[in-house]
């Protein structure tokens, strides 16, 4: 089984940007992701709204290249006003071309 | 009955208890949790069944009767954002994006309190008009984009076509607009085939909301030191102003006792379903611990439990009852 | 009435309103979610009315009543799905497998549609026959058994075994089937004590279940153009033809204006619950873009709007009525 | 009715099929799966529902007809984990923690036996004193905290508060609690606004949620080997004392054959939803397989589907019936 | 505190898959998995119906050896069928005999 | 992007745990923490009961000295009587001053 390293970027985030996000890292060169509903604190404490939902936990397996373009932009579009962090993992997938 | 018996009537509902049931849960540190999905479920039920009753009441309604109320309550989504505005910057020295924000919040509806003002006209044996709910759908907009028109006049730039996108398209209002369209489509016929479900039930459904609602509210409290003593007061005094101008305006437009009231606690109350979704969007450096705090840990309780009786006193000593 | 009336009548029930509103959620991009679990419980609730409903009614009626209207049932789930095997195959050009996965959906029946087409038959004020909601069990499964075993015959191995297990303790079948048995045990009766929630409520979860559809539908559509044109003309006029067929087995079994009218949407619906789950387990290799555009973009829509109108006047006039 | 036609009734409600069909759904392997949040929600709409139907018959009832039944509640309630600790000690040999934490189970009550109690004294038309809610929350609670004194004094230290803080603040009692209360501040009046939700669609809820109960304890049966044959007769032996002892005591305080007999069936009844998390607080090193075998798995089926036609005749036969 | 390396594989796959793939790892030596709710998008658009739910996301914490059995496994049976991912990582973990 | 390198510990446990091991995990320095819902199978069979919630995944990124702090206090407080295991990976995080 021939393994391929690629990096795995998480995101968590107040579920209202979950449109956007999504939209975002697909444009920045991501080939899928998986969501995951989440609840949590940071150094920021409020969120929208219950009727907005609690946070989301947004995974996308992806080149190291676009990890870093999709870093810098949380960087630069969320990280000020919004309730946003993101961490980055060297993961193996199987068939490492689906993600590039 | 006097003012008193109906506040003890108020304060004793199903509904205020089940709030103060949710206070006390939090404050006992209770592992009582409302599953997210029960809560979405009941704010979609709540608002898809204020249109279908608004819009099913409005397809027999002449439209002579409809137009004048109509504009009164334009004109109460004209002027309490901007008397929010105005009080905020002068008085309170908040900053214009802070301002606007709960300007916003202020200037909106809380379907909640709508719903919960026309339960106690129910209990209070008072008849409404039955277009009231589609009042919500028209004051709930306006008021949110005239506050984030303000904001973007003093700072330029930005999304503001995408918020007003966002707010229309937001599941609040399609619900809302939605709903009204589909009970003005149906009419009372159609609407008489679900009532087993979007009418008979709806007092009861309350409760379970605002157990739930008692509880974000309690913690929002916890939030109640960070905003200061101004933002505490006019969390009580504006909604007081809004409510007798609305009641009032009502009244003009030649609205009944438990009509002009209703439309009274709609004007007091501050949304926190439309309007915080749209403020994050389109001004996102707003401190939500202000708008939100104020408009639901403040003003919210206050309405549901005194400022309901309150309105519907102004309402009748406007008609010349007792 | 006639049938343009009927037409409208059904285009603005609170149900097809309901659908066309999820509809446009999706168009407009609104950020309405329905949670899942609500719509698991929508499904389960669904399911298990049916079923009670109709072995209540089943525990009552004499078998030489029912024998006739179960033949015919049974014969339509033996046709069907033959007949759309061969057109598929024959005019569609589909390969062996995504022909039998797609007539497994057409020779099922949609639970959803049968529920439409009753509650039509309630607003147009039709009795039909109680045990209509047995048939829907019997209906439901030997269709997609038959599917299954036409790719198995031209594949060769796998697990059908799984895959026939998979159908009879699958959720879908397991409820219908499980409520049918519990209704017909507990007699009306027993359904008398549950009837605030099992029948009451019915049309108005409807309503809920289909803004859901609708949403789901509109996202189907978009892979309309990925489907191909056959396929549409296919999920328009396959029932039609089967709709016709089973109005007209119904009719000779005896059955009601009603009944056979209801017989007939059951025929003419595509399943996309069951069906579905089992092509998924014995079919892995059928595009799922085929099955269930055509069944949930096309065929669904086709028959909530349109379809049920026609079986009913096709009905009527199998009966001798105007 | 004789008590073979009772059992009949009783076995054959839906509630005790639906049971049966989340039995028949965990060994057929069904992918049925009912959510989370909907079991959450049925519990959360149960218990209140018992408690402000209890607090609003409270409302209207003399205190002189209450005091004694209330008695006799605490008495069992204090009575019922001693002798089941003892008989789990000596007979059982169990250690001091687990027959602490059984004895905390079969002490206190389970809400769902209660209801399907007292359904079956609707269908058996029997009529029931309307205050029995507000006896599960004084039975509910001490029984808990009798058994973890225990085997704190046997143990030494720990966080005895912090469980009892935790009993009372929990879910469970809290809702039960504060419904009673707010039931018995809004009285039946208030009650009557909601009735709609929390009382017309009681006996069909406990349908839903008897389905998810009967594939719990199914899954439970399967660790019945590894709690050994003693438990297994301990949790049918037990409840039949505990039951005769509880309709004896009822009767002895002067309730009616139908009040006697919910009683019994609730001394009869094992909690699993406010012990098994007091326990897994306070006694953490308690094997659960024990405890929830036992009050689920064996102890809840017996009662739901023998026991309480059983409690029934020996409450007739106490109260000099047929 | 001796921690232990091990190999944590995430496997994402469509709902109705689950309990197909818990008896798949547990045959091929995983002791334990946890699973979430998810939803996502790939290469692949559809799922079998909204009725079988969305996406899962399993995890299961294994030696280097079983985590390859399971990779392999997958590859076979599932990849060309199903919407189902697959990914590896280090772990260390307190205990390292409970996954063993 | 300035990356910083720090532990991402995970703890899944029975639901009912929640609250502690939040109140546990703060004090012990961490300064944020993200929940998701999950269900899972490991050595141990039973959970309080179902309307205690299945089981919970906690995520809480530390330096590397909390994490060690975490990993004892889990093992000598919760290892034994309950239901809970937990891993450590290492992440790279944008602004690492926030979890310090
Ligand atoms: N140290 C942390 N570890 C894990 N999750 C965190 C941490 N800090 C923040 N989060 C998550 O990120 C969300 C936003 O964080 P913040 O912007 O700090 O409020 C929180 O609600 C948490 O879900
Ligand atoms: N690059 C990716 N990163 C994270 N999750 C992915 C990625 N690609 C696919 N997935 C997940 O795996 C599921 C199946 O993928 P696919 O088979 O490509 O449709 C999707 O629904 C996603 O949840
Ligand atoms: N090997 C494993 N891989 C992933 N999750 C596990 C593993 N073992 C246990 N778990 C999770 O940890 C919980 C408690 O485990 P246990 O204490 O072994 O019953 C289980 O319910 C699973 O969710
Ligand atoms: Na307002
Ligand atoms: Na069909
Ligand atoms: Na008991």
């Amino acid at each position: 089984m021939a393994l391929v390293s690629l990096k795995l970027v998480t995101i968590i985030a107040e579920g209202f940007l979950e449109e956007k996000l999504v939209r975002d890292i697909k444009r920045l060169g991501a080939k899928g992701y998986t969501i995951t509903d989440a609840r949590g604190e940071g150094s920021r404490g409020v969120r929208a709204s219950e009727w907005e939902g609690s946070n989301i936990r947004l995974e996308t397996i992806v080149s190291p290249a676009v990890a870093e373009r999709i870093l810098n932009h949380l960087a630069e579009v969320y990280f000020a006003n919004y309730a946003v962090i993101a961490f980055v993992e060297n993961v193996e997938v199987v068939r490492g071309d689906k993600y590039t | 009955m006097d003012t008193l018996e109906l506040l003890r009537i108020n304060l004793l509902s199903p509904a205020v208890l089940a709030f103060a049931l949710g206070i006390v849960a939090t404050l006992v540190k209770s592992d009582l949790k409302i599953p997210d999905a029960l809560y979405t479920t009941l704010s979609i039920y709540l608002l898809l069944s204020i249109g279908l009753k608004g819009g099913a009441a409005l397809a027999t309604t002449p439209f002579v009767e409809v137009w004048k109320p109509a504009l009164a309550t334009l004109a109460l989504s004209v002027i309490t954002p901007l008397l929010s505005y105005a009080v905020l910057r002068r008085l309170g020295r908040f900053d214009v994006v802070n301002a606007a924000a709960i300007a916003a919040h202020y200037g909106s509806v809380s379907a909640v309190t709508f719903i919960a003002a026309t339960t106690f006209m129910q209990a209070a044996k008072q008849p409404v008009e039955g277009f009231l709910p589609t009042l919500v759908a028209i004051l709930e907009v306006p008021a949110i984009v005239i506050a984030l028109l303000i904001a973007r006049r003093s700072l330029g730039g930005g999304s503001l076509a995408e918020a007003v996108r966002e707010i229309f398209a937001g599941k609040s209002v399609l619900l809302l607009v939605g709903g009204s369209v589909m009970g003005f489509l149906t009419g009372p016929e159609g609407l008489k085939q679900v009532a087993a479900v979007f009418v008979d039930p709806f007092r009861g459904v309350l409760v379970l909301f605002l157990l739930e609602l008692g509880m974000i509210a309690a913690k929002r409290l916890r939030d109640l030191r960070s905003v200061g003593g101004f933002l505490v007061g006019f969390g009580i005094v504006m909604p007081l102003i809004q409510g007798s101008l609305g009641v009032w305006l009502g009244s003009l437009a030649g609205m009944s006792v438990g009509g002009a009231m209703v439309l009274g606690t709609m004007a007091a109350s501050a949304s926190y379903i439309a309007a915080p979704a749209a403020v994050r969007i389109a001004l996102p450096q707003a401190n939500p611990s202000y708008y939100l705090t104020a408009s639901l840990g403040i003003t919210f309780p206050f309405n549901l439990t005194l400022g309901i009786p309150i309105y519907y006193a102004i309402s009748r000593w406007l008609h010349g009852g007792s």
